[in-house]
């Protein structure tokens, strides 16, 4: 059983294009913004909704138009944000979720998305289904490290 | 995203100036390798010294920029003191094959043999 | 007729809370940085937003929850932000619109919300049911005056 | 919001730092009453050049302000250079009851009568 007061919250909508990689950023931080986050934290959590962003928009929606979802949460010091695309899902989410694995290294991916959501937060889901679409549930607590 | 682009020698130096992430990636890679091209650049160094924010899309844009280099008989380091670039280069392995330094200046000098 | 290509597209929700009004100004001013805005121009759509926030949190919900939606909307060098909740709504809303006309003059408002509005954007569009709620249509085209 | 409170002769001058809006209205009015009644202030000067953010609520708050100034016989005047708070005064007609002044010394010196 999972208990928590939610202080804040927000959701927010936008077209799969990558200029709003940057927005998605800048609406993560200024809503982390009320925790009161060290720059090092801030950077952090904007790599790591970068990430997820990015991964709906080209993985998830590819060429296809698409709308990605990212929900904000607030229970005392903690933030939950949850990155939601309905596009085409993970086939092999074991395998995705491994360092340097990539489907797409003709577009210079990297395959260290996963890697890098799950080190910058503190808490990394995955839930996704093929045709259906894919949501990556981050958290993180802040003033844990000082 | 800006890019300042320079010859030291036969070292192409080359500035990031904003966001590094997979919207601007493109236009920093075609970038780069045309300059790499024209100016038949041995060696590549990025200065880090001016980027605001960089994920693991960049780690694409340095790898892909390695690889060419390399096959070429060249080297790639980078100038950054940015914590956390720093540790997405760490995290990613590529340390292994690409040094980073703290200032323009020793990646430079570390990529031409310290003339 | 109107006819609009629409270029970007987001929807924002967010609770009923004074804390989020300079959320709701960071992430519009975000979203609106895509049109490229003078620093004036910047001020102004983040005034107005304020403005249509603050009304929603304190007529529209007063003490009880609720959620604040914007939408915004970028066609060609023309933004769009329409802000709208599902609290009391206006009862007479040809007077609500008048410069210095306040229904809380308690609360130190000086009714110059709307003006504020109607004056920092090139348009404004009001829709109110009471007891549904009101929508506020705010638009603004950049590079007007550069 | 940050206040910093000072007197100048019996002119309180406040300076504020950060964004004045609804959410940070009512911390502004009771530091600003409760200064005002502890320090005896007979005028009040608003400093906002460190203002980064006003919109309406601010007007309310000054506003608020004069009322209570002005009945026990002081003024009220604003510093501020900057230009979208300033036309937000404009537009409120408050400019008639209250003059800004492009620096916090021309502000303290009109509301002392030039002393
Ligand atoms: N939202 C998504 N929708 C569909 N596939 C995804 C999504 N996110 C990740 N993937 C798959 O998981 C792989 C690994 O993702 P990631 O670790 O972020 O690396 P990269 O983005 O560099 O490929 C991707 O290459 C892709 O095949
Ligand atoms: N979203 C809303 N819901 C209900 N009433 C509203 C809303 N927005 C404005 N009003 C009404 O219109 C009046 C005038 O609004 P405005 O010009 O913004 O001035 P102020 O907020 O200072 O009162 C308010 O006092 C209120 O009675």
């Amino acid at each position: 059983m999972e208990l928590k007061n939610i202080d804040n919250k927000m959701h927010l909508e936008f077209m799969s294009k990558s200029t709003n990689e940057g927005f998605a950023r800048a609406v993560v931080a200024a809503f982390a913004a009320q925790l009161d986050p060290t720059l090092e934290e801030l950077a952090d959590i904007k790599t790591a909704v970068s990430e997820g962003v990015t991964n709906a928009i080209i993985h998830g929606y590819g060429t296809s138009a698409g709308t990605v979802h990212i929900d904000g949460e607030i229970s005392g010091k903690t933030l939950v944000i949850i990155i939601t695309d309905y596009g085409k899902g993970i086939d092999d989410l074991s395998q995705a979720v491994q360092p340097l694995f990539t489907s797409a290294p003709e577009m210079e991916r990297s395959g260290m998305g996963f890697t890098v959501m799950e080190t910058f937060m503190d808490s990394m889901d995955v839930e996704s289904t093929p045709g259906v679409g894919t949501t990556v549930r981050l958290s993180k607590t802040i003033g844990k490290n000082h | 995203m800006q890019i300042q682009l320079q010859m030291k020698g036969r070292t192409l130096v080359a500035k990031l100036t904003g966001d590094l992430d997979h919207h601007s990636a493109k236009t920093v890679k075609d970038m780069l390798e045309s300059a790499i091209v024209n100016q038949s650049a041995q060696n590549l160094v990025f200065d880090f010294s001016g980027l605001s924010f960089m994920d693991s899309s960049g780690i694409g844009v340095i790898l892909g920029r390695y690889k060419f280099i390399h096959s070429m008989g060249g080297q790639v380091t980078i100038a950054s003191k940015n914590k956390t670039v720093n540790r997405l280069i760490a995290m990613s392995g590529i340390e292994r094959l690409i040094s980073v330094y703290d200032s323009v200046e020793l990646a430079v000098n570390s990529v031409q043999g310290g003339k």
